[in-house]
C-alpha cells in the first residue's frame, strides 16, 4: 500500500470525532433507554406486562412513519407541515372506501392511501420545486387546505369501528412473535428507508441537496426531481400511516391527526436531523419518535400529571438542538485547530 | 301558557310572526352523541315548522363557540340551542345574544343559570353518578381499584358527575378506591392512549368509569384486544351503536345513557315555547313537547329529561342512535 | 422637439425611478387591500346581516389578538426569523393571570407579571436564536411545546373563570358611540409605535437589512444579535398581552387558549406580503392580510358556509400569495429575454 | 485526432460571439474560444473580463444570451450542467463548491458513485478509488472527514481530483492554482500535461503570467467581455499580453501620489485566532497606504475583520489613535473612526436588494434622524451628495443597487464608509470586478483620500495595484505576516517570494 497517503495523525483524531457524531443517534437512543428503564423500576408493568410490551412498540409505530418521511424533507432542506392533514385525509379515506366499495379487498385501499397520500405530496412537492418558494409557506397553506378539504368532505361524520370490517381492525393490534404487526411494517419501512438514504445514489443525493443547494446546482443533481420525490415519499409514508391510523384506532373524523406536524417535526430534530438540512439520519429520526411517545407514556408513572407532558417535550426539542449544537461547535473548533497542528 | 305574540323575539327581519330559526352549537361537531340529540332536535323542529340549523367549532373550546355565537346573533336568530365547553367563559357571548332578543337554550352541559333561558338536564346530575357507580360496584364486586376517564378537563357536566360520584363512593362503597381520573379530551385518539396508560400504570385496576361517550369506546376498543379484557370492567354514559359490538362480545357488561335524541327534541320544544313566549325559564311554567308529552320547568330553569337508561346485552339491539 | 442640447456638467439624480402613484398602486400591500375593499363590498351586497354596524365590532374583537402579535410577527420574519411559540406564550400568559388573579393579586398586577413572563419568553427564544445560534424554526418550535406544556401544567384540570365583571366588561367594551372595540385603542397605539419604528428609524432599517443580507448588515454596523433578541422579547411581551385580553375577553383562563394562532398569525402576515426570505414587507399590507381573513371568516359564517372553508380558503390564498410572486417573475423573463439563441455572425478569431 | 495542437479539424470546444447579460451588467459580449485536442489553452484576462461567465456558459450553468456553441463540431445548448458533464466537459470553479456535510470522498463521488447490482454504493470501490486518486496528486486530505472546515486550497484539491476523477475530454479549471503552494502546482500541472497528452482539452485560467507560459499551448485573451486575440504561447510575450489585457500602458493605472505622513492611527499588535492567522502586529499611519499582499486564503480579510470587529479574536489588542478599540463591537470601532470596505462586496458590502440610496447612508442612518424620525428625505438628501461626490452611474436614487456595475456598486460602498468621516479606512480587493476605467478612478480616489491624511490598509491580490499604491507593503502567508517590504523596496518578486516561501524561513 505505497498509495496511501493519509497522513495518520488527524486520521485517529477525525476518525475518533466520527465515531463521537454517529453516537448522535447513540446518545438519543440512551435517553430512550434510560428512560424504559427508570419507567420499568418504578413500575414493571411498564415493560414486563404483554400489553405494557406491546404498547411501547405500537404507539410510536405511525408517527416513525410520518417521522421518517419528516426526516428525508428536512434533509433536503425543506420542512412538510401538511403531514397532519395529509393523515386526516388519508385515515377519512380509508373508512370511506369501506363503507362505499363494500369488500374491498384490503390491499387496494392500502394502495389508495399510500397513492393517495402521494399525491398530496406531490401537490406540495411541485409547488416547492416548480415554483422554488420556501416550503414553510406552502407546507402552511396546504396544511390548512388539506384540513379543509378533509372537513368539506366529511362534515360532521365520523367512522367508527363497526364502519370498517374485523380483520382490517385487526391489523392494527395483531402480533407476530409478540411484535404489533405496525410495528414491523414500520420497522421495514424504517429498514428500508435508512438503507435507501445510505447507500444509493439517490439517498446521497438527498443529503447534497440539504448541504449545499447551489453546488447541487453546479454538480448537476437532479434538484427539482428529488424535491418532489422527497416529498411524494413523506406524503406515500404519511398516506400508509394514515391506513394504519384508521386501522389502530377505529374512529376517524374530520380533526384525524392534527398537530401531527410538530410532532414529527420534533421527533425528527429530536432524532439529530439537522433543521436546514444535510445531515441526520431516518433512524435518529425513528428514535425520536419513539422517545416522544415513550416519555409521553412514562410521566405518569413517574408520577408527573399528565398536564406536564407537553412541557417536558418542549425541553427535550430544546435539549436536542442545543446540544447539537454544541457538538457541531466543538466539532468545527476541532478542525479549525487540527489545521494549526497540520499547517505547523 | 301566554300569548304567543308577547314574546321580546321582534327580530329586524321576523315580521310580526315569531322567528322560529332555531340554532344548534353542540361542543363539537362530529361528534356522534351530538350528531344524534342535534337530530332529535331536527326533528322536533320540522314537527312545528321551524328552521333548523347546526354549526359548531371542530374543536371543543369556549373560545370557538363565542364566535358562533355572536354569529347567530348577527344573523338574529330566534334561539339558540348550546351545550357549554364552559360555564362561564361564553356567558358574556349568550347575554348579547339575550339582549338581541335571542332566546338560549342549553342542554347536556349548562352554563351558570345568569346566561341562558333554561337547561334542559338529560338526567339530573346526581341519578347520572349514581348509575354509574352502582353498574361499575356490581361489576367489580364492590371492592378494588377504579379509575375514571373523563372528557376535557374543563367539561362542567362530567365535573359534576365524577364530584358526585366520588362522594357517593366515599359514602356507600368504603371498599372501592378511585385512583385517578384521567382526561381523554373527547378525542378518540387520547382517550384510547390514555386507556392503555391507566391499565399499566395501576396493575390492581378493577374498572373504568367512563363518563364520556368518546371515552369509553375509545377505552373499550382498546379493551377488546388487550389482556385485561374481561378482568377489567367498564362502564359509564355510551351511546348503544358505539358499544354494541363490546356489549355483545363480553368487553362490556352494562352502561348507562339517557337517548340523546329526546334531549335534542325537549330542547328544541323549549326553544319554541320561549320563543312563542309560552314560558320564560321561570319555575313551574310548563309546555307541550310534542311525543314526550308535557314538560314543567324546574328551580333554576332546569327541565329534566328523565332517569338514564341502562344498556345490557339483552335489550342493546332494540336502539338505534 | 427636442432643443434640449443637455451639457449636464454633473449627474442629476432623481429620489425615485417611478412616478409616485405607480409606486404607491403597483405593490403586494395595494394587491391586498383592493383584494380587501373587494371581499367587504361583495359582502355588503350579498351577506344577509353583513352590513350591520355589530358586524364591525365581533370581527374586531375577534381578530384582534391576530392584529396584536402580527405587529412583532412581521418585524421578526422581516428579519428572516419566525416566532412559532406566540400562541403558546397567549396561553401561559392566560393561565398566570388566571392563577395569580386566583391567588388575590388584582387584575393591573397580575397582567403585569403575565407581560414580564411574556417577555422572558421571548429572551428565551431570542437567546437561542442569537447566542446560542440556532435556527428559529427549530427553537420556536420547541418552545411552542414547552410554553404550552407549562399552560397546561400550571392550571391542570380547571379554568379560572371568576374575573372581575369590570376586566371582562371593558375586554369587551365599545369606543362609546362607535361599533369599535376598546381593544382596538391599545392596538392603534402599538400599530404607530411599530409603524415608526419599522419605518422610520435606523433600528427599522436594520430590520430590513438583516432580512435583505445579515451579512451585509454585520459590516454595516447594525447590530444583528441585539435586534433579533429585541424583536423577540417584544413578540413574547406582546402576545402575553394579547393573551390578556382573550383571557378577559372570553372570561377564561385556560392552558389551551388560542391553541394554533400561531399559524394563523404568520398565514395573514405573509398573505400580507411579507417575505418568508425576509428583508420585505410593509404593516398596512399585513394589517389588511389580517382583516381580510377575518372578514372572509365572519361573512363566510354568516352566510352559513362551514367554517372550514375558510381553512381552504386561507390555505389557497397564503399558496397563491406565494406561487403568483413565483409566476410573475417567471413571466416577466420570459417576456423581456426571449429564449432563442441570436446567432451573431462575427468572423472567426484570428487564429 | 491530430497529436501536434493547433492542427485542423473540428475543435474540441468553440465559442464564437458569445454574449451574457445579468440585468444591466453586461459580463459577456462578443466571447470567443477555440480549444484543441491535445492541448493546454490559457484564458487570460482582468477581474471581471468576463472568463468565469463563459466557463459557467460552457458548463451549461448559465445560457447564452446570443452566439454560437460547439463542441466537436456540433452545435450544442446545455440546459444544465447535468447535461454538459455527460458531454466529457469536467470544470474547476473559481469558487468551491463542495457539500459541507458529506465527506471528502462522498463529494468526489456525488452522483456517479460506483454501485453494485442491488444499486448499493460500493464504498470499498469507492475508497480505493480516492486512494489511487489521491495517491496520484499527492494529495494529504482524511477522505472519510467532512468538507466542512477544510481550508480554501484543501477544497480546491479536492475539486481538482474530482474534476479529473471525471475522467472528462475537455477539463475547464478556472484559477485552481490560486490557493496552492508551488509544491501543489507542480504536481497538479504533471498531471495536466499527462492529461493533455492522453488526447484531452483544457482550459487554464489564471492571473499568475508564470503558470500560464510554463503550462499552456496557446493563449486567448478578454477584455470587458470581449474577445480580444488567441496566439500561441511561443509567439508572445507577458509584455504583450498584458498590454492586451489592459488595453493601455500600465502605469497610468496608478496615480500615485506621495502624501505627507503623520502619526500612527490604526496600531494592531498580537492579533491571533487559532486556526486563522497568529500574532498579527502592525501600524498605519495618516496619510499612508499600507498594502497588505498575501495569496488567496493566506487569511488577510480574517485578520481585517477581526479588527472591525466582526469577528472575535483570542489574543492581542487593536487601538485607533491609542483608544481601544472593543472586540467584536463593529458600532463601536466605527464610532472610532474605523471603516471597513469588505472583499465581498455582494455579500458583504452591500445589502444588494435594496437601494442606493438606503445602502449609501446605512452608516450613517443615526446621524440623519430628525425630531426621532429617519425619514427617505433625509437619507436621500444626504444619499445625493455622496453620489454625485463619487460620480456613481445611476438614474435614480431608488435604484436597486444590485442592479448598477460592479464598479459602480464599488463606488456606493465607499460612498457609505467616506461619509463616515473615516479616520482610518480598511479596503480589501478594493478593485476586483472593477473595470478598467472605474479601477483607475478608484485609485485617484484612495491617493486623493490619503493626501486628506486618511489612513489605509489596502488588502489585495493583484500585486500591480500593491506595487503602485502602498507607501508600504507587508505580506502574509498562512495566517502570519512574512515580511514588510518598503515602497523602495517592493517588487514582484521580493513580495511573491514572502508570500510562498516564507514558512521554511519560519521554521
Ligand atoms: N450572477 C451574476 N449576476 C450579476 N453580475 C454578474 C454575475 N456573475 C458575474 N457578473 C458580472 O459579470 C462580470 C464578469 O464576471 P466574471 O466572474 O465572469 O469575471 P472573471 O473574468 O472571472 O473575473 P475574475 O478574474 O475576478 O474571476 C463582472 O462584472 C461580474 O460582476
Ligand atoms: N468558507 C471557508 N471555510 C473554511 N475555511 C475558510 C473559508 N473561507 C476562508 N477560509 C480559510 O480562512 C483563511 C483565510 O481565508 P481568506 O480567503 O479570507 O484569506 P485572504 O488572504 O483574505 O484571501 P483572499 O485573497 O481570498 O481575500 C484561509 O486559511 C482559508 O482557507
Ligand atoms: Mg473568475
Ligand atoms: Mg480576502
Amino acid at each position: 500500500m505505497s498509495t496511501l497517503t493519509v497522513k495518520p495523525a488527524p486520521n485517529v483524531v477525525l476518525h475518533g470525532l466520527g465515531v463521537f457524531l454517529r453516537a448522535r443517534e447513540t446518545s438519543i437512543l440512551l435517553a430512550l433507554l434510560l428512560v424504559i428503564v427508570v419507567t420499568t423500576i418504578k413500575n414493571p408493568n411498564f415493560l414486563f406486562s404483554s400489553d405494557g410490551f406491546r404498547d411501547l412498540l405500537l404507539t410510536p409505530s405511525i408517527l416513525i412513519l410520518v417521522a421518517v418521511g419528516q426526516a428525508i424533507v428536512i434533509i433536503t432542506r425543506s420542512v412538510d407541515l401538511s403531514v397532519g392533514s395529509t393523515l386526516g385525509l388519508t385515515a377519512y379515506l380509508t373508512g370511506r372506501l369501506f363503507l362505499d366499495v363494500p369488500g374491498i379487498p384490503i390491499i387496494v385501499v392500502f394502495l389508495a392511501g399510500i397513492a393517495f397520500g402521494a399525491v398530496l405530496g406531490l401537490i406540495n412537492g411541485a409547488l416547492v420545486a416548480f415554483a422554488k418558494v420556501p416550503a414553510l409557506v406552502i407546507t402552511l397553506g396546504t396544511l390548512y387546505a388539506y384540513r379543509g378539504v378533509n372537513v368539506l368532505w366529511a362534515g360532521s361524520d365520523r367512522i367508527n369501528a363497526s364502519d370498517m370490517p374485523k380483520n382490517f381492525l385487526a391489523l392494527g393490534t395483531t402480533e407476530y412473535l409478540s411484535i404489533p404487526l405496525l410495528t414491523i411494517i414500520a420497522l421495514i419501512v424504517l429498514i428500508a428507508a435508512g438503507w435507501y438514504m445510505r447507500n444509493t445514489r439517490g439517498g446521497r443525493e438527498f443529503y447534497a441537496i440539504g448541504s449545499e443547494p447551489a453546488a447541487a446546482e453546479l454538480y448537476g443533481l437532479k434538484v427539482t426531481k428529488r424535491i418532489l420525490v422527497a416529498f411524494i415519499a413523506c406524503g406515500a409514508l404519511t398516506g400508509l400511516a394514515g391506513v394504519l391510523y384508521a386501522a389502530r384506532y377505529g374512529t376517524i373524523n374530520s380533526q384525524a391527526g392534527s398537530g401531527l406536524e410538530l410532532d414529527a417535526v420534533a421527533a425528527a430534530v429530536i432524532g439529530g436531523v439537522a433543521i436546514f438540512g444535510g445531515s441526520g439520519t431516518v433512524w435518529g429520526a425513528a428514535i425520536g419518535a419513539v422517545l416522544l411517545l415513550t416519555i409521553n407514556r412514562a410521566l405518569p408513572i413517574l408520577g408527573v400529571q399528565d398536564f406536564w407532558q407537553r412541557a417536558v417535550v418542549g425541553a427535550l426539542i430544546i435539549g436536542a438542538i442545543v446540544l447539537d449544537r454544541l457538538l457541531a461547535l466543538r466539532q468545527s473548533r476541532k478542525l479549525l485547530e487540527s489545521r494549526d497542528d497540520s499547517n505547523d | 301558557a301566554t300569548g304567543c305574540s308577547s314574546g321580546g323575539g321582534d327580530s329586524t327581519d321576523g315580521g310580526d310572526s315569531d322567528n322560529l330559526a332555531i340554532t344548534f352549537l353542540p361542543k363539537n361537531l362530529g361528534n356522534a352523541y351530538f350528531d344524534t340529540s342535534d337530530k332529535g332536535g331536527e326533528k322536533a323542529i320540522g314537527e312545528f315548522g321551524g328552521t333548523y340549523a347546526e354549526v359548531g367549532p371542530s374543536e371543543a373550546t369556549p373560545d370557538a363557540q363565542v364566535s358562533y355565537i355572536n354569529t347567530l346573533t348577527q344573523q338574529g336568530v330566534g334561539a339558540i340551542v348550546v351545550s357549554a365547553n364552559d360555564p362561564k367563559a361564553i356567558g358574556g357571548a349568550l347575554n348579547e345574544a339575550r339582549d338581541a332578543g335571542v332566546k338560549v337554550v342549553t342542554y347536556d352541559s349548562d352554563t351558570d343559570t345568569e346566561y341562558r333561558d333554561v337547561f334542559i338536564n338529560q338526567a339530573d346530575s346526581a341519578g347520572i353518578a349514581k348509575v354509574q357507580v352502582d353498574l361499575i360496584a356490581e361489576q367489580i364486586g364492590d371492592a378494588g381499584e377504579i379509575a375514571i376517564l373523563s372528557a376535557s378537563a374543563n367539561a362542567t357536566n362530567q365535573n359534576a358527575w365524577i364530584e358526585l360520584m366520588k362522594s357517593d363512593i366515599a359514602d356507600n362503597h368504603p371498599n372501592i378506591t378511585v385512583v385517578e381520573t384521567v382526561y381523554g379530551d373527547d378525542d378518540d385518539q387520547t382517550s384510547f392512549d390514555k386507556t392503555a396508560a391507566l391499565l399499566q400504570t395501576h396493575p390492581n385496576l378493577k374498572g373504568i368509569v367512563s363518563p364520556t361517550t368518546v371515552g369509553i369506546a375509545a377505552a373499550a376498543r382498546y379493551l377488546q384486544t388487550s389482556e385485561y379484557k374481561g378482568k377489567v370492567a367498564l362502564t359509564g354514559l355510551g351511546t348503544p351503536n358505539q358499544m354494541r359490538d363490546y356489549v355483545t362480545d363480553g368487553t362490556v357488561t352494562a352502561f348507562a345513557l339517557w337517548n340523546p335524541a329526546d334531549l335534542g327534541y325537549l330542547a328544541a320544544y323549549a326553544a319554541k315555547a320561549l320563543i312563542e313566549g309560552d314560558i320564560t325559564g321561570a319555575e313551574s311554567d310548563t309546555f307541550e313537547a310534542g311525543d314526550l308529552g308535557t314538560y314543567t320547568v324546574g328551580a333554576d330553569g332546569v327541565v329534566l329529561l328523565g332517569d338514564p337508561y341502562e344498556f345490557n346485552k339483552d335489550n342493546i339491539a332494540d336502539f338505534d342512535f | 422637439m427636442t432643443n434640449t442640447t443637455t451639457v449636464t456638467p454633473t449627474r442629476v439624480y432623481r429620489d425615485y425611478g417611478q412616478p409616485l402613484w405607480r409606486r404607491l398602486l403597483v405593490n403586494r400591500e395595494s394587491a391586498i387591500i383592493v383584494l380587501l375593499a373587494v371581499v367587504i363590498v361583495v359582502a355588503m351586497l350579498s351577506v344577509r346581516n353583513f352590513d350591520n354596524p355589530i358586524t364591525i365590532t365581533y370581527l374586531l374583537l375577534d381578530v384582534a389578538p391576530i392584529l396584536l402579535i402580527a405587529l412583532p410577527m412581521t418585524l421578526i420574519i422581516i428579519t428572516g426569523e419566525i416566532d412559532l411559540s406566540v400562541a403558546s406564550v397567549v396561553g401561559l400568559s392566560s393561565v398566570l393571570l388566571g392563577t395569580l388573579h386566583q391567588a388575590g393579586l388584582p387584575i393591573p398586577a397580575a397582567a403585569f407579571i403575565a407581560i414580564v413572563a411574556g417577555a422572558l419568553g421571548g429572551a428565551l427564544n431570542g437567546f437561542l436564536v442569537t447566542v446560542v445560534g440556532l435556527p428559529s424554526l427549530a427553537v420556536t418550535i420547541g418552545t411552542l411545546a414547552l410554553y404550552r406544556g407549562l399552560a397546561v401544567g400550571l392550571l391542570g384540570t380547571t379554568a379560572v373563570t371568576d374575573f372581575n365583571e369590570f376586566w371582562t366588561t371593558l375586554a369587551k367594551s365599545k369606543i362609546p358611540g362607535t361599533p369599535i372595540p376598546s381593544i382596538t385603542i391599545p392596538f392603534l397605539i402599538l400599530l404607530a409605535i411599530f409603524a415608526i419604528v419599522l419605518h422610520f428609524t435606523p433600528f427599522g432599517r436594520g430590520v430590513f437589512a438583516i432580512g435583505l443580507s445579515s451579512e451585509a448588515a454585520t459590516f454595516s454596523g447594525v447590530n444583528v444579535n441585539r435586534t433579533k433578541f429585541i424583536l423577540f422579547v417584544v413578540a413574547g411581551a406582546v402576545s402575553a398581552f394579547a393573551g390578556i385580553y382573550y383571557t378577559l375577553r372570553f372570561g377564561s383562563a385556560r392552558g389551551d387558549n388560542a391553541t394554533g394562532l400561531e399559524l394563523q398569525v404568520i398565514a395573514a402576515v405573509l398573505l400580507g406580503g411579507v417575505s418568508i426570505f425576509g428583508g420585505r414587507g410593509a404593516l398596512h399590507g399585513v394589517i389588511a392580510g389580517v382583516l381580510l381573513i377575518g372578514v372572509l371568516g365572519s361573512a363566510l359564517r354568516l352566510a352559513n358556509v362551514t367554517s372550514d372553508v375558510i381553512n381552504i380558503i386561507t390555505g389557497v390564498l397564503l399558496v397563491l400569495s406565494v406561487v403568483s410572486t413565483s409566476f410573475l417573475f417567471w413571466l416577466h423573463k420570459q417576456r423581456s429575454q426571449p429564449r432563442r439563441i441570436r446567432r451573431v455572425d462575427t468572423g472567426t478569431p484570428p487564429a | 485526432m491530430s497529436i501536434s495542437p493547433g492542427t485542423a479539424g473540428p475543435a474540441a470546444l468553440e465559442l464564437r460571439g458569445v454574449a451574457k447579460s445579468f440585468g444591466a451588467v453586461v459580463a459577456l459580449q462578443d466571447a470567443n474560444l477555440t480549444v484543441q485536442l491535445n492541448s493546454i489553452h490559457a484564458l487570460v484576462g482582468e477581474n471581471g473580463a468576463g472568463k468565469s461567465t463563459l466557463v459557467k456558459i460552457i458548463a451549461g450553468l448559465y445560457q447564452r444570451d446570443a452566439g454560437d456553441f460547439l463542441l466537436r463540431g456540433e452545435t450544442v445548448n446545455f440546459k444544465s450542467t447535468a447535461e454538459s458533464k455527460a458531454s466529457g466537459i469536467a470544470v474547476i470553479y473559481q469558487e468551491p463548491t463542495l457539500f459541507p456535510d458529506l465527506s471528502v470522498t462522498e463529494n468526489i463521488f456525488m452522483g456517479r458513485q460506483p454501485t453494485n447490482r442491488f444499486g448499493r454504493i460500493d464504498r470499498k470501490a469507492m475508497r480505493a478509488e480516492v486512494e489511487e486518486l489521491f495517491g496520484r496528486l499527492a494529495v494529504r486530505i482524511d477522505p472519510d472527514r467532512p468538507a466542512e472546515g477544510l481550508s480554501i486550497a484543501d477544497q480546491q484539491i479536492i475539486e481538482i481530483a474530482k474534476a479529473i476523477s471525471l475522467d472528462a475530454r475537455v477539463l475547464i479549471m478556472d484559477e485552481p492554482t490560486a490557493a496552492l503552494s508551488g509544491v501543489e502546482v507542480e504536481r497538479l500541472f504533471a498531471v495536466a500535461r499527462s492529461l493533455r497528452d492522453e488526447g484531452r482539452a483544457l482550459v487554464f485560467i489564471s492571473h499568475r503570467f508564470d503558470e500560464v507560459f510554463a503550462l499552456c499551448d496557446m493563449i486567448t485573451v478578454m477584455r470587458d467581455g470581449e474577445y480580444i486575440s488567441t496566439d500561441s504561447i511561443e509567439d508572445t510575450s507577458v509584455a504583450e499580453i498584458v498590454r492586451r489585457m489592459v488595453g493601455r500602458d500600465v502605469t497610468e493605472l496608478f496615480p500615485k501620489t506621495v502624501a505627507p505622513i503623520g502619526d500612527v492611527v490604526l496600531e494592531v499588535s498580537g492579533l491571533s485566532v487559532a486556526g486563522l492567522f497568529h500574532d498579527i502586529s502592525f501600524s498605519v499611519r495618516a496619510g499612508e497606504i499600507v498594502g497588505l499582499a498575501g495569496l488567496v486564503g493566506a487569511g488577510r480579510s480574517e485578520v481585517a475583520r477581526a479588527v472591525f470587529g466582526i469577528d472575535r479574536y483570542d489574543r492581542g489588542s487593536v487601538s485607533i489613535s491609542g483608544t481601544r478599540v472593543p472586540r467584536r463591537n463593529p458600532v463601536a470601532a466605527m464610532n472610532l473612526g474605523l471603516a471597513l470596505v469588505p472583499e465581498d462586496r455582494r455579500k458583504q458590502g452591500l445589502v444588494v436588494d435594496s437601494t442606493v440610496a438606503r445602502n449609501t447612508t446605512m452608516a450613517i442612518q443615526r446621524s440623519l434622524v430628525q425630531s426621532g424620525l429617519l425619514t427617505s428625505t433625509a437619507e436621500n438628501a444626504a444619499a445625493r451628495i455622496w453620489a454625485s461626490r463619487l460620480e456613481v452611474k445611476t438614474n435614480a436614487l431608488d435604484a436597486i443597487v444590485g442592479t448598477l456595475s460592479g464598479g459602480n456598486q464599488q463606488k456606493v460602498v465607499l460612498a457609505k464608509w467616506l461619509a463616515t468621516n473615516p479616520r482610518v479606512l480598511i479596503i480589501d480587493e478594493p478593485t476586483r470586478g472593477i473595470d478598467v476605467g472605474t479601477k483607475a478612478e478608484v485609485h485617484r480616489l484612495l491617493s486623493e483620500l490619503a493626501g486628506q491624511g486618511l489612513a489605509i490598509l489596502m488588502i489585495s491580490s493583484e500585486l500591480p495595484e500593491v506595487l503602485g499604491m502602498a507607501d508600504r507593503v507587508l505580506v502574509m502567508r498562512e495566517g502570519r505576516i512574512t515580511a514588510e517590504i518598503s515602497r523602495a523596496d517592493a517588487t514582484s518578486e521580493t513580495v511573491m517570494y514572502a508570500a510562498t516561501h516564507a514558512s521554511e524561513t519560519h521554521s
